[in-house]
């Protein structure tokens, strides 16, 4: 069916609502991450036995908790341990999956038929369970879930790079390409790589939002961050005994945490919109 | 048919065989002696040595392996080592508990989730499609253990409607068995029905678009029928796919839920058997769950083929 | 004036989105008397669709009609829409264009045809199942009860769209519409479809609205006929007129000079130069006057129809003025006249030789390759991985400065062929020898050296371009990589090569998506030339074009061989563009060749009886150039999985002798010095059959 | 669609509270925090393994929750003058809910397994005092200790001291517990519960008086103590302490709290640096504010303290301060050869939140002489084999004990078997003060020594005993005949609803 183009120039188009509300949301939360301790009006881990479990004031915006600790703050110096680990755990999976995913997509034989079946036996692992297996094995710390959450999510980079590498070495200009006589390396990363980054950008960012729940989830379960140090996880298992009592201390590191993932999957269906509005997969 | 359906069962079997080894060899990695911590902090060297002896720790790591399988494959899980009792019993009770929370979950994840997504399809860019989506936005947010929180505070907190415990036997009564299961299942379903219902909107769409529902639509069908004659059964594919692998996010979630809710499952029996050190509970928790979600995509398998023609008639045919 | 069926009047379709509007048909008008049929001719974006898709009620939610769609008197959008629903499928019927997504991938062929049947009769599910059945053999389905059972998938693309025409027949419609119902078939089966449609016209005595971008396939079936463009009624008038010598209209001169003729080739064709105007803007005058070489003051005014003939108008106010004034293009296309004078002189060195190329795909194995088997005793799992022949022992040699055409239809191993070629695909057997030099074991350092010489122009402009790349990075990667040049010398290759597919300079700092097709193509043909190759493999170069586009790029190709003296292997399913270009043509058939030979001798007797029953295929619109006899083809192309014994054409064959071509090879018969044919029957007899084509002057 | 679920939801929760309540209630759900690992409790380590010890089965002697002493099994009991032999007289006609009567055999053969090796029982210590055990007949039992010891028959009170049929196997006694108590064991589901039921042949007439004894296995306080106002659940074992300023105000809920002897501390390991070196241990002693760690960790429901003797014991020395010397302690680090502190790591076990609070107070506090410690909390799995006298500075805690010397002895004496494991504090003095009050039986020396003892505690700081935490059960007021035993068991004989 034709049916008329929009324009038979290509025009710039106003950039999708979504992507400007979840840059700004993320760009914000990201600035805490960076800025919290600075910006934290008492420190994270001050302790105030007269003012504990207080409620949302004037002073402490997010009240207080057994400790007599400030929620607010806490929450600000949170940012930084969640969105770390977040990102963290993604580059992870990142580092290693895109180059698996490729390598498995271009050389196809032996290293696909490796590299898939493994993928394979990962992805039959639900998530959690590798997350605890890996941190029953060692003593639990940040960057032991960060590493946790992102081998948990090899397997699904390595599916979709190797996805999209195939669709692209469809495209004629990777022909071209070998019809030249070019390397392996350089039409991987000349010709494919530039044209398999948006929807893996898109993933990353969905990714993002999944590692931040999955190692809060890990944090929450005790096998992540160590107190007094905390991330938004953390804090939700520790003011768990209190939420009768003083359910601020467990709400305000959530409702950081859900705005948080919203707007990093705001700034994913942004992405997708401009960088590959064919795209239609769903996370997986 | 029949061969595709055999390949996928074959194919688990090795999935199962290699995870099962996987399983075995971390497990057996794992920091903590184990005759250390059955026999506690008074026992001597030479009664842990005897123990270790007893058990078999002592023998190179695949004889150790080729027991434990040789006793997986005639259903033989073992002794639990801190319990000092067998653990299929203790494994199927709480398989059983958890099996119930699953089903229920994934049913209501798959009826309601399903629906929601249709009839924001359908609804595409009226009210209702934006209710729904904003909803499903946020509710993907919420980790499984935040809604535990809130739904606490909610509803046993404030409103005090729902027991917090997750659970009581059947033979208390069906009415407090189902009361008492509906916050771990609210709890469980939330993010999962708003991922199922987000993706089933997204391929309804598609399918919305396609040639052939224009072409349904060109032979005059009521678009009532085109929804649900043309439109519903190829949408619904990819969200098979996408339960099986839910399945394994569920379990997931089964994890923290049924921790929070003090409901005796699965998952709980896995956290104490880690935390115990107990090696044979947690390979037998493990295998368990490595089976489970095989079947799982098995299950999803058998009905992406009664859905799809492609697969259930095999490559095409001349006429 | 007869009953109309159909009168549009002043149909505006107008598409809102992204705070724009723009206009898909503007003021047009047509009516379709019963029995009769309309042809809708016009090349991408011209708004034929969209007037399908007015015509049936259907249009997409942003789109806005306003005019009347009158059917039997009626206006549709006076109706509501469960009124508009009902006529849908009962009254007017529609056949899209791509039979591969219009059928319902999960749903028996059979309930689909049924389907209206139950909706709009009220028939019993039983009764409309065998009902569907009847139609099923009424489209020419030969074993319609198994079809009726049969899913989508298992079907091939001539039986989808058969069984897709007798969805739409199922409750014996008044109108049927046909939007491009055979641009997505092979050129056998597109005969075959337009045969049925044209017999069921007759029985049936149906109305159709038939759309195509395809004149020939327009011209076998119309009465009239409509030409759009850009949303423009710009001609319209009785078939005869507007598709012979009596078309007014400046744009459908200029499409019928850009079509390659069977029967005239060697002739220049002349294109249409530029691109549609952006349809958001209002242009105040004469649509086509930026492309019009005919262009003056006066087309600035807006443009009303005029009559100019009986029951024929054109939306030109020269047409009458124009009317013996031949289409020729304007020089924007770049020194044409200076070189469609100089003849081609083909029959240089050898270039390219392949022997006995063989090429398999594995298309099942691992894991899919267990197959499970009780019936036959013995162990039920077997592992029988599925290979494909897709090329079986093919020879075939170029010369330099010559270019050979590769005809057959999809799936014949022709594709895959040229890639061997070029050792793009890795052939499993056999040799290609370049000067000489075996390609296929040469050294990856000196492959990578014959690769300059031997190089390969796409098929899709839009694939065929990396998207995040300039034209410039595009072009002067090859010329780096060679050694052709170095540092500033590069940008002023660049330059060199754009000139050369006549593109101007500054093209090179435009990425892909701010070119049209055309645009694309020449920037892969510049891409290809950038080494300086002396061999190209052109994989079906031209066929993704619009018509007017597609002869401007046959132009430029013709033209680069003459410039530069290369070779190519003119890889296409059409044949008039093939015999329009090349010197030889070589036809191929499930993996093999059956007939090669220079192109006047292809195109007359003797043939292979796959040739003839091609030409016979091709749809025509050269007056009197009508096939004397129609051959057709049943069923479709099978990739052989298996050994070919005997003939490859055995299994379609119509002029089959019997078992001595299912068991013996055929012989290569000769006819002249080059011109071999795989057959078993006798040349004599073979010249003897009756010349599909009218025969051709002899050209020296 | 939310609507319709609310409604879905209401409905549901109204049936259930429509269901017919339980007539007259003669079966308590109790809860409990984990899985009891081993229910023979020879073997028994934890506190919900000391309830079922305490539900189904007897000792010698056992304690009433106002401390005193009685008789359980034993009618009476009396020893020779320096306290070595010891003989006690067996109550008649008590039987095991298997049928089998208790007899001196099974007396005899219960110490046995308890201090053979494959058991490995945590009262081995105890039983390793014995020398030699005779039955004169089937009603007495004569034991022959290695050293004088004043406090044997308190001693039978101890937890995993209680006696089980002599005609069992081992593997019986681990999975089918059969014991002389008021409850039978019914079942036990891991995970969920345990059931027990009335055993009607108790041999104090009249008790128990309840049928049914379920023991829900629930680890998460937010749950139980919901579980409780809901009323799902009629006792909650050791509430937790955070948590009695909710119920103060709820209706039909009786918090029962009592001081005990159970205390949390923390273990410098005085082998290795920087713990070897006294003057640290002290700096850290001085630097720590017990009374606001009382706050911090057990929210004021406890008592810091010195020693494992708490502040209600009459033995408990006043004298000393509870204040911290900040000053003093920068300088002993000083003079230790740390002016600037050092970093070292504090490792809590993870899911004992009084101790995971203290671990983070004892940070903040740390902080304040420039010990820059950081916490790590480590999961139960790991704690024997990595933790638990491995590392420099770990926090501990444990139940009350029977007497004086099981309170201070393995903990304290250079011998001691806790603190050969934890520890290794090595001190004469101590050594003199200890050994002398295990042989002593006059009380007033015993308070003398034992308020020395006390003194060199802080002094010499072997490790830190923090607080004594109090014990809380919170139940419903309906629930009479029933009272918190600070030994941390909980004691239904006589418990009944109205």
């Amino acid at each position: 069916m034709a049916l008329p183009s929009m324009a038979s120039a290509p025009r710039r188009r106003p950039l999708p609502a979504s992507l400007v509300w979840g840059a700004g949301i993320f760009a914000f939360v990201l600035f805490i991450a960076v800025a919290g301790p600075f910006l934290a009006p008492f420190d994270y881990d001050q302790m105030n036995i007269l003012k504990r479990m207080q409620a949302p004031s004037a002073v402490h915006w997010f009240g207080t908790d057994e400790f007599g600790r400030d929620v607010f703050s806490r929450v600000l110096y949170g940012a930084r341990l969640s969105i770390a680990m977040g990102i963290g755990a993604t580059m992870i999976s990142l580092a290693i999956g895109v180059p698996l995913g490729l390598i498995a997509g271009y050389y196809r034989g032996w290293p696909e038929e490796a590299i898939m079946r493994g993928v394979d036996v990962l992805i039959s692992i639900p998530p959690i369970m590798l997350g605890l297996l890996i941190l029953a094995v060692t003593t639990p710390s940040v960057w032991k879930s960060a590493l946790a959450v992102g081998v948990i999510y090899v397997p699904i980079m390595v599916r979709l790079t190797r996805s999209v590498c195939l669709e692209v070495m469809g495209e004629e200009f990777v022909e071209a390409a070998k019809a030249r006589g070019e390397r392996g390396w350089y039409i991987l990363f000349s010709e494919i790589l530039p044209n398999a980054w948006p929807p893996i950008i898109v993933e990353t960012a969905l990714r993002v939002t999944f590692a931040i729940m999955l190692g809060a989830a890990l944090s929450f379960l005790g096998l992540g961050v160590q107190p007094p140090a905390s991330d938004w996880g953390l804090m939700i298992a520790e003011a768990r005994p209190f939420i009768h009592q003083a359910p601020w201390i467990a709400v305000a590191p959530g409702i950081a945490l859900v705005i948080t993932v919203i707007a990093i999957n705001l700034l994913g269906d942004g992405l997708r919109e401009i960088l590959d509005p064919r795209m239609k997969r769903d996370r997986l | 048919m029949f061969g595709y359906l055999l390949q996928r069962l074959l194919y688990i079997f090795v999935i199962v065989a290699v995870m099962s080894v996987l399983i075995f060899w971390i497990t057996q990695i794992m920091p903590g002696n184990v005759a250390y911590m059955i026999l506690g902090d008074f026992a001597g060297m030479d009664q842990i040595l005897a123990l270790e002896q007893k058990l078999g720790l002592h023998d190179p790591i695949h004889v150790q392996y080729w027991r434990w399988a040789q006793g997986l494959l005639q259903f033989d899980l073992g002794d639990s080592l801190i319990m000092e009792r067998p653990i299929a019993p203790i494994l199927f009770d709480a398989i059983g508990n958890s099996a119930i929370l699953a089903l229920s979950s994934i049913g209501l994840v798959a009826l309601v989730g399903i629906w929601l997504g249709v009839y924001s399809a359908i609804h595409h860019g009226k009210a209702g499609d934006h209710i729904v989506s904003l909803a499903t936005y946020v509710t993907l947010a919420v980790p499984e253990f935040f809604w535990c929180v809130l739904l606490i505070i909610l509803f046993v907190g404030y409103l005090g409607w729902f027991p917090a415990t997750g659970y009581t036997s059947l033979s208390e009564g069906f009415f407090v068995w189902a009361q008492h299961l509906i916050l771990p299942v609210v709890a469980l379903v939330m993010g999962l029905m708003a991922h199922v219902s987000r993706l089933t909107r997204s391929s309804m769409l598609e399918v919305m678009h396609s040639q052939y529902v224009l072409a349904a639509r060109a032979k005059g069908v009521p678009e009532g029928l085109v929804i649900r004659r043309h439109a519903l059964r190829n949408a619904l594919l990819p969200t098979i796919t996408v339960l099986a692998i839910d399945v394994g996010v569920l379990m997931g979630g089964i994890v923290v839920v049924e921790t929070i809710f003090s409901y005796p499952g699965l998952g709980r029996l896995l956290i104490f058997a880690i935390q115990q050190m107990d090696v044979p509970l947690i390979q037998a928790c493990l295998i368990v769950v490595t089976i489970v979600y095989a079947v799982a995509n098995l299950l999803a398998d058998i009905l992406y083929t009664f859905l799809n023609p492609r697969i259930r008639y095999g490559s095409s045919v001349n006429g | 004036m007869s009953e109309a069926i159909l009168d549009v009047k002043n149909l505006t379709v107008a598409y809102e989105g992204g705070g724009r509007s723009s206009r898909a048909l503007n003021d047009i008008s047509f009516r379709i008397e019963r029995g009769k049929v309309l042809g809708i001719v016009g090349e991408s974006g011209s708004g034929k669709s969209t007037a399908a898709m007015a015509v049936l009620g259907l249009l997409p939610g942003g789109a806005k009609p306003s005019g009347q769609v009158l059917f039997k008197g009626q206006d549709i959008y006076a109706k509501s829409p469960e009124e508009r629903r009902a006529l849908r499928g009962r009254e007017i019927s529609i056949v899209f264009q791509d039979p591969f997504t219009s059928l319902n991938p999960s749903i028996q062929v059979g309930r689909q045809i049924a389907e209206p049947l139950i909706l709009h009769k009220g028939m019993e599910e039983k009764a409309a199942l065998q009902e569907a059945e009847n139609l099923l053999r009424e489209v020419g389905i030969t074993d319609p009860a198994r079809t009726a059972k049969a899913y989508p998938h298992q079907l091939s693309g001539g039986m989808k769209q058969r069984a897709l025409i007798a969805t739409a027949l199922a409750c014996d419609p008044e109108l049927m519409i046909l939007d491009e119902p055979t641009t997505a078939l092979d050129v056998t089966i597109e005969a075959q479809i337009l045969d049925l449609l044209e017999a069921l016209r007759v029985k049936r005595n149906l109305s159709m609205m038939f759309i195509s971008h395809n004149l020939g396939v327009i011209a076998r079936l119309a009465d009239e006929v409509c030409v759009l463009y850009a949303g423009d009624v710009v001609e319209y008038g009785p078939k005869e007129t507007v598709l012979g010598p009596g078309h007014r209209h400046p744009y459908t001169k200029g499409l019928l000079a850009s079509l390659p003729k069977l029967t005239d080739r060697r002739d220049r064709l002349f294109p249409i130069p530029g691109r549609l105007p952006d349809l958001s803007q209002t242009i105040p005058g004469c649509i086509f006057e930026a492309r019009c070489p005919f262009a003056c003051k006066g087309c600035g005014q807006p443009q009303p129809l005029q009559a100019v003939g009986a029951d024929h108008v054109s939306r030109c106010w020269r047409s009458l003025e124009l009317a013996d004034v031949p289409w020729r293009a304007d020089d924007a296309e770049g020194g044409v006249a200076a070189h469609s004078t100089r003849e081609h002189q083909p029959g240089g060195e050898m270039l390219l030789e392949a022997r006995d190329v063989v090429k398999r795909f594995t298309v099942v194995s691992g894991l899919p390759a267990l197959k499970f088997d009780a019936s036959g005793g013995g162990f039920p799992l077997r592992y029988e991985p599925v290979s494909l022949r897709a090329v079986d022992r093919v020879t075939l040699s170029i010369r330099q400065g010559e270019t050979v055409g590769l005809v057959g239809e999809s799936g014949c191993g022709k594709s895959t062929f040229g890639r061997c070629l070029i050792r793009l695909i890795e052939p499993q057997g056999g040799e290609v020898l370049l000067r000489g030099e075996d390609i296929l074991s040469a050294s990856p350092g000196r492959h990578r050296a014959l690769m300059q010489e031997a190089q390969i122009i796409f098929q899709n402009p839009d694939s065929s371009l990396n998207p995040r790349k300039t034209v410039r990075e595009i072009l002067a990667r090859p010329i780096r990589l060679f050694g052709i040049a170095e540092g500033a010398e590069v940008d002023r290759k660049v330059d060199e090569l754009l000139d050369m597919v006549r593109l101007s300079p500054r093209y090179a700092s435009r990425y892909p998506h701010q070119m049209s097709g055309g645009e694309k193509q020449r920037v892969g043909i510049a891409r290809a030339l950038a080494s300086k190759p002396k061999f190209i493999v052109c994989d079906e170069a031209v066929s993704a074009l619009d018509v007017s586009v597609q002869a401007s790029i046959l132009n430029l190709l013709a033209d680069l061989r003459d410039e530069l003296n290369v070779a190519y292997l003119f890889i296409s399913h059409d044949l008039s563009v093939i015999s329009h270009i090349a010197d030889r043509i070589c036809v191929m058939y499930r993996g093999g060749i059956v007939e090669l030979g220079p192109t006047e001798r292809i195109l007359q007797p003797p043939y292979h009886p796959y040739t003839e029953a091609l030409l016979s295929a091709v749809p025509f619109i050269e007056k009197g150039a009508r096939q004397r006899e129609r051959i057709r083809l049943a069923g479709s192309v099978t990739g052989s999985t298996e050994q070919i014994v005997g003939c490859r054409f055995q299994d379609r064959c119509p002029r089959k002798l019997g078992g001595i071509c299912e068991t013996v090879t055929p012989p290569a018969r000769s006819s002249a010095e080059g011109h071999e044919i795989l057959c078993h029957i006798p040349l004599e007899e073979l010249s003897g059959y009756e010349s599909v084509l009218e025969p051709l002057e002899r050209r020296a | 669609m939310r609507k319709l679920f609310l409604t879905a939801a209401l409905s549901v929760a109204l049936m259930g509270g429509a269901a017919p309540t339980v007539l007259a209630q003669n079966s308590l759900v109790a809860t409990i925090n984990a899985n009891p690992n081993n229910l023979w409790p020879a073997k028994a380590t934890i506190g919900e393994e000391y309830n079922i010890a305490v539900l189904v089965y007897n000792g010698l002697v056992r304690i009433t929750p106002d401390l005193k002493f009685e008789p359980d099994l034993a009618e009476s009991w009396e020893s020779n003058e320096d306290a070595t032999v010891w003989t006690f007289k067996l109550r008649k006609g008590v039987k095991f809910h298997h049928g089998k009567e208790f007899k001196a055999e099974d007396v005899i053969k219960t110490f046995e397994l308890i201090g053979s090796k494959e058991v490995a029982s945590r009262a081995k210590s105890h039983t390793d005092l014995i020398a030699k055990m005779e039955a004169p007949d089937d009603y007495t039992v004569r034991f022959t200790l290695t050293e004088p010891y004043g406090g044997w028959a308190e001693l039978m009170i101890e937890r995993q001291l209680k006696m089980v049929p002599s005609d069992r196997t081992l593997e019986q006694l681990t999975n089918e517990p059969i014991g002389t108590g008021p409850f039978k064991f019914v079942s036990y589901q891991p995970g969920d519960k345990v059931v027990l039921e009335k055993n009607p042949d108790y041999f104090e007439k009249g008790l128990p008086k309840l049928d049914r004894i379920t023991l829900r296995i629930m680890p998460e306080d937010a749950v139980k103590i919901a579980a409780l106002q809901a009323g799902d659940v009629d006792l909650v074992w050791n509430l937790p302490l955070e948590a009695i300023e909710q119920f103060k105000d709820t209706k039909g809920i009786t918090v029962d709290q009592k001081p005990t002897a159970t205390w949390d501390g923390f273990v410098l390991n005085n082998s290795i640096p920087p713990f070897n070196d006294m003057r640290v241990r002290q700096a850290v002693y001085k630097a720590i504010d017990k009374r606001q760690l009382v706050e911090f960790a057990v929210f004021g429901h406890g008592a810091p303290t010195h020693s494992p003797i708490p502040p209600t014991h009459p033995f408990f020395n006043k004298d000393i301060s509870f204040e911290p010397d900040i000053a003093g302690a920068k300088k002993l680090l000083a003079e230790a050869g740390y002016p600037k502190g050092f970093k070292i790591t504090i490792h809590a076990p993870a899911g004992r939140p009084t101790r995971e609070r203290s671990a983070v107070a004892l940070q903040q506090m740390l902080k304040n002489v420039g010990i820059d410690a950081q916490v790590e909390r480590i999961p139960y799995n790991r704690w024997g084999a990595t933790i638990s006298g491995k590392v420099p500075f770990y926090m501990d805690g444990y139940f009350a004990r029977p007497t004086l010397d099981t309170s201070t002895y393995p903990w304290f004496h250079s011998q001691g078997s806790w603190n050969t494991r934890m520890w290794h504090y090595k001190s004469e003095r101590m050594d003199a003060i200890l050994d002398k009050a295990r042989g002593t039986v006059d009380p007033e020396e015993q308070k003398k020594l034992y308020t020395e003892f006390q003194k060199v505690v802080v002094e010499e700081v072997p490790g830190v005993v923090m607080y004594s935490q109090n014990f809380v059960t919170a139940y419903k007021d309906k629930l009479k005949g029933y009272t918190t035993h600070p030994y941390l068991w909980m004691d239904l004989r006589t418990a009944h609803f109205e």
